[in-house]
């Protein structure tokens, strides 16, 4: 992909560092709020990767990947995965079966919830650091 | 009304999938190919949230209500898992198209045939 | 711990993937992955024990019974192929430590060990979840981490086949998909011993028989069933060898596992051989396969392709049996599942051992290769053996079942048909045998005069399994006999 | 109402679907599936499907149309002509769909209420009238996607990371050095470029 970081887009750029705060709160608000209405890790996931990649679309992959390193990328991936797993192993320890969240609390619907609060924020680490990586990859060919 | 169209949207959702899976086999280009199968993949998951809908009813969130009629959740919940895997597909397709292109220098099907035929196999 | 094995079976090499990619050294990252993979196997025996004794394993995940949530179901079909995916995986993972380091770049290893890791956990995913949408999700997980591995491979021709793989695979996937929606709607539930109790009494009996047939056209296309096998020849040879060696011994195995599932236990003997006349379609198949298949493998000069057609074919043989429908049918193709695996893999990694060390491995050039690598070429001799279905190897075993099972049913002319395409496979390997064996080096060049053996770590799990193929050879009845406990588990439903 | 809304907006995914496979330009064709996604994110919406229908806006039509552009930008934009289409996709494609409208004569009809699916005791019964007190979330596809079914998320997660490392491994995140960058030139270029001069256009 081709990116034009030098060009004068003045204005782009201004009103992008104005809208991206906004899409990372969005991106929040999707991520913890998945229980009550639509959204969750996924949906918030892609949303904060939007943000990174306008960033990148405007400022150039070389300004975006000062914010963001590719080994965090890597190491966010990774750790999205393995909190999800954790999750599902830590309640084997605790004498449930694989992803039986009810055993994480002492009331079943706490477990639930924090449960449930665990595996959405490991899809959405690994969401959001798959998506940044899959931008960087096409972009960062040429 | 309703009975109208009781089994008209699944055929017309037919037609649609089947425009996709045509773009997938039929077309020579390879980025084609892979949007004939966002095509095909979409259709699908339009399919399965057909045979969620409920007459009347409204989106499973659940509210002090008890007359209210839910849509069934689950297509739902299979479809959302079908949507990031077929994102993921794609995803790897066009990063493998990327890669033939530097190496072939073309992305259509049949020119990529009559380069590889002239290779020897070891 | 004994009632949390079947979650360990999936949860470790699942987590060894990421693990992987956050230590990024190629020894560590392979290291984590023998060892995940070992840790597998092991489960998979003590699964494979406790299924026999105790029967029927089911484990709610989530701590939510059958039907809401998803379960594992394990009996001694899954308890068997698991004990495979996992086994050929940890031997492939051993040879590939060497055999990868010249096709793959160094700082790439750590990438190829995390889907190595993906791909047996998508595999194992598949075979031991009892769950029919839980069956699509995983294998896209295996699906998404073949394509990457095959796209390794050093020739450019690796990412056109890798490519052509992903189209075709993903047009399998979706029809599985179209087919599980199908079943939804006709049924209202995923879980599989729900659907084989609900399919009779559906009132949908149309949507029923069109998933039935979007199922198995989709399984078909990953299982490379001959007319639908279009993808495999060039992955198979242009994937790194310890991938294709892995994959030959895996992959299409998992689809036909679940071909088996759909076929037996879901929608039951009755319905799809009995009411659909299933045998009539798949059979001339299976027949084709292996006949038309072995010819074209004759004629190919490089191993790994040859070795592509002759795999195809085998499969031809296995779906043979399962479309028998009958209990020796089916006990003769889950034996040859489990025997073709071992001997195709060894055939494979013998291959890898002279592309190592010869660079190529197109047949007419490996002349008087047993004077410079007779290890390699005995364990091939040995296999290739096994591959025709000589006496004393594992290939007998299970063509003779096969031919058995045939003539149980009167069926003299599928019973000749193996016996003429066995001597087709005579023919490939012989050629094969003859140019290491007995022709003359037409010059000592500098090419052929520095080889020596391949190194340890891959003669040790070509070497097991070859060991392996012997012992199982000799000594059928315990192969057969899971087999055969295995065939009558499916073929009585759940 | 509602079905009136559907049947509009399936009749705009038709026509988006002829416009894509007639058309030969690839970025005409890529946005056009865009669309399509956008579409049907509506259509979603309609069948109450909002959870799906955020995820499909936001992936249909926004990351896979990234993508698509990323990989376009240095391939061919344009797909080329050919002869005849192939006969034996187009009645390969004719018996599919043949077989599929077979297959929903006797499916229960859009929109019943007391279809299999929907009447499951143990499935979608069960998720709507207790997941509140079982599980909590009061949006029951969180609960359904998260605890009942959270082992196929696991899943899902492990493709999402599959599709990472692919790309990881197949393009890599940094800038390639000159060296190492492809002799062949994307449409846009002057040929015969040298890399160096490449790196200060940008």
């Amino acid at each position: 992909m081709k990116l034009y970081p030098r060009q004068r887009h003045r204005v782009l750029q201004v009103v992008t560092k104005l809208v991206i705060p906004f899409v990372l709160m969005f991106g929040l608000y999707v991520q913890f709020h998945g229980d009550y209405g639509p959204g969750g890790g996924f949906q918030a996931g892609v949303i904060f990767a939007s943000a990174f990649i306008l960033h990148g679309l405007i400022f150039g992959l070389q300004q975006t990947r000062r914010v963001l390193s590719p080994g965090v990328l890597r190491v966010m991936m990774s750790l999205g995965v393995l909190l999800y797993a954790g999750t599902g192993a830590v309640t084997m320890l605790m004498g449930g079966n694989l992803l039986d969240y009810d055993v994480l609390a002492h009331d079943p619907l706490h477990g639930q919830h924090w449960g449930i609060f665990a595996v959405e924020l490991g899809v959405g680490i690994t969401v959001t650091g798959v998506m940044i990586s899959l931008f960087y990859g096409f972009a960062s060919k040429r | 009304m309703t009975q109208a169209i009781g089994l008209y949207s699944y055929w017309i959702v037919i037609l649609l999938m089947m425009a996709g899976l045509y773009i997938m086999i039929a077309r020579y280009n390879l980025v084609k190919k892979i949007i004939g199968l966002g095509l095909f993949q979409t259709s699908i998951f339009y399919l399965y949230i057909t045979m969620g809908k409920v007459d009347g009813g409204t989106a499973p969130i659940l509210v002090e209500d008890a007359t209210l009629l839910y849509s069934n959740p689950v297509p739902h919940v299979l479809i959302l898992t079908a949507i990031v895997v077929g994102v993921a597909t794609s995803a790897v397709a066009l990063a493998l198209i990327v890669r033939i292109y530097e190496s072939f220098d073309t992305i259509e099907e049949d020119e990529i045939k009559a380069i590889e035929a002239q290779e020897p196999d070891s | 711990m004994t009632e949390q094995l079947p979650a360990l079976q999936i949860l470790i090499t699942m987590m060894a993937a990421p693990l992987c990619v956050l230590v990024r050294n190629a020894r560590v990252s392979w290291a984590i992955a023998l060892l995940a993979n070992a840790f597998a196997c092991w489960v998979a025996w003590q699964l494979l024990q406790q299924v026999q004794t105790t029967g029927v394993i089911r484990y709610a995940l989530g701590g939510w019974a059958a039907p809401s949530g998803i379960e594992y179901y394990i009996d001694t079909m899954n308890a068997a192929v698991l004990l495979l995916v996992s086994g050929i995986s940890t031997l492939s993972l051993l040879y590939a430590y060497k055999s990868v380091s010249k096709a793959v770049p160094m700082a790439k290893h750590y990438l190829f060990y995390s889907a190595w890791l993906l791909c047996v956990t998508g595999l194992m995913g598949i075979v031991i979840t009892g769950d029919a949408f839980n069956v699509f999700v995983f294998l896209e997980v295996s699906s998404l981490a073949t394509y990457m591995l095959i796209s390794f491979g050093d020739d450019r021709r690796a990412l056109t086949a890798s490519f052509r793989y992903l189209v075709l695979g993903s047009v399998g996937a979706s029809f599985i998909l179209i087919g599980i929606g199908f079943l939804y709607a006709a049924t209202g539930s995923l879980n599989m011993v729900d659907l084989a109790e609900r399919i009779p009494d559906s009132e949908s009996q149309r949507a029923v028989l069109v998933a039935f047939s979007f199922i198995t056209i989709g399984v078909l296309i990953k299982a490379a069933v001959f007319p639908l096998h279009a993808w495999l020849p060039n992955a198979y040879t242009f994937a790194p060898i310890a991938v294709t060696a892995f994959l030959a011994g895996t992959a299409t195995k998992v689809s036909l596992y679940v071909l088996l599932r759909f076929f037996f236990s879901i929608f039951g003997e009755a319905y799809s051989f009995g009411q659909l006349f299933l045998n009539t379609v798949l059979l001339p198949a299976a027949i084709a396969g292996f006949v038309l298949m072995s010819l074209v493998a004759i004629f190919q000069t490089d191993l790994r392709r040859m070795l592509a057609y002759s795999s195809v074919a085998q499969i031809g043989y296995i779906v043979a049996g399962f479309a028998l429908a009958s209990q020796a049918g089916l006990t003769a193709g889950i034996v040859h599942i489990v025997n073709h695996a071992m001997v195709k893999t060894a055939l494979f990694m013998a291959v890898g051992c002279i592309i190592y060390r010869v660079g190529h491995a197109h047949r007419p050039s490996l002349d008087s290769l047993f004077k410079h690598m007779p290890f390699t070429c005995v364990a091939f001799i040995i296999s290739g053996l096994g591959l025709i279905g000589v006496p004393l190897t594992v290939g007998f075993v299970s063509k003779f079942t096969l031919i058995g099972a045939a003539m149980e049913r009167g069926w003299w002319i599928l019973a000749g048909l193996v016996l003429i395409s066995s001597l087709m496979a005579v023919v490939y390997v012989g050629r094969v045998v003859e140019v290491m064996l007995f022709r003359q080096s037409r010059q000592s060049g500098p090419e052929s005069s520095g080889l020596s053996e391949a190194p340890v770590t891959m003669l040790i799990p070509m070497y097991v399994l070859v060991a392996m193929g012997l012992y199982f050879g000799i000594n059928g009845s315990q192969t057969l006999s899971v087999a055969g406990e295995a065939a009558r588990q499916l073929l009585g439903g759940f | 109402m509602e079905t009136l809304v559907a049947i509009v907006l399936l009749t705009f995914l038709a026509i988006v679907a002829v416009g894509i496979i007639v058309l030969r330009d690839l970025l005409g064709a890529v946005i056009l599936l865009g669309l399509y996604s956008l579409i049907a994110a509506g259509a979603f919406v309609v069948m109450d499907a909002v959870d799906v229908a955020f995820t499909e806006a936001a992936v249909g039509s926004g990351i896979s149309t990234i993508l698509f552009l990323g990989a376009l930008s240095f391939t061919k934009h344009e797909q080329k002509p050919r002869g005849n289409d192939s006969v034996m996709a187009l009645i390969f494609v004719i018996v599919t769909g043949g077989l599929l409208i077979y297959g929903t004569l006797d499916m229960p009809h859009y929109g019943r209420a007391d279809s299999p699916a929907q009447s499951h005791p143990d499935l979608a019964v069960r998720f709507i009238e207790v997941s509140g007190s079982e599980v909590g979330p009061p949006n029951i596809v969180t609960s359904v996607l998260a605890s009942y079914r959270g082992y196929d998320t696991l899943g899902e997660t492990l493709v999402v990371f599959a599709a990472g490392i692919a790309v990881l491994s197949l393009l890599g995140l940094k800038r390639r050095r000159p060296e190492e960058e492809s002799p062949e030139d994307a449409p846009g270029d002057t040929p015969g470029v040298k890399p160096d001069d490449v790196q200060s256009q940008y």
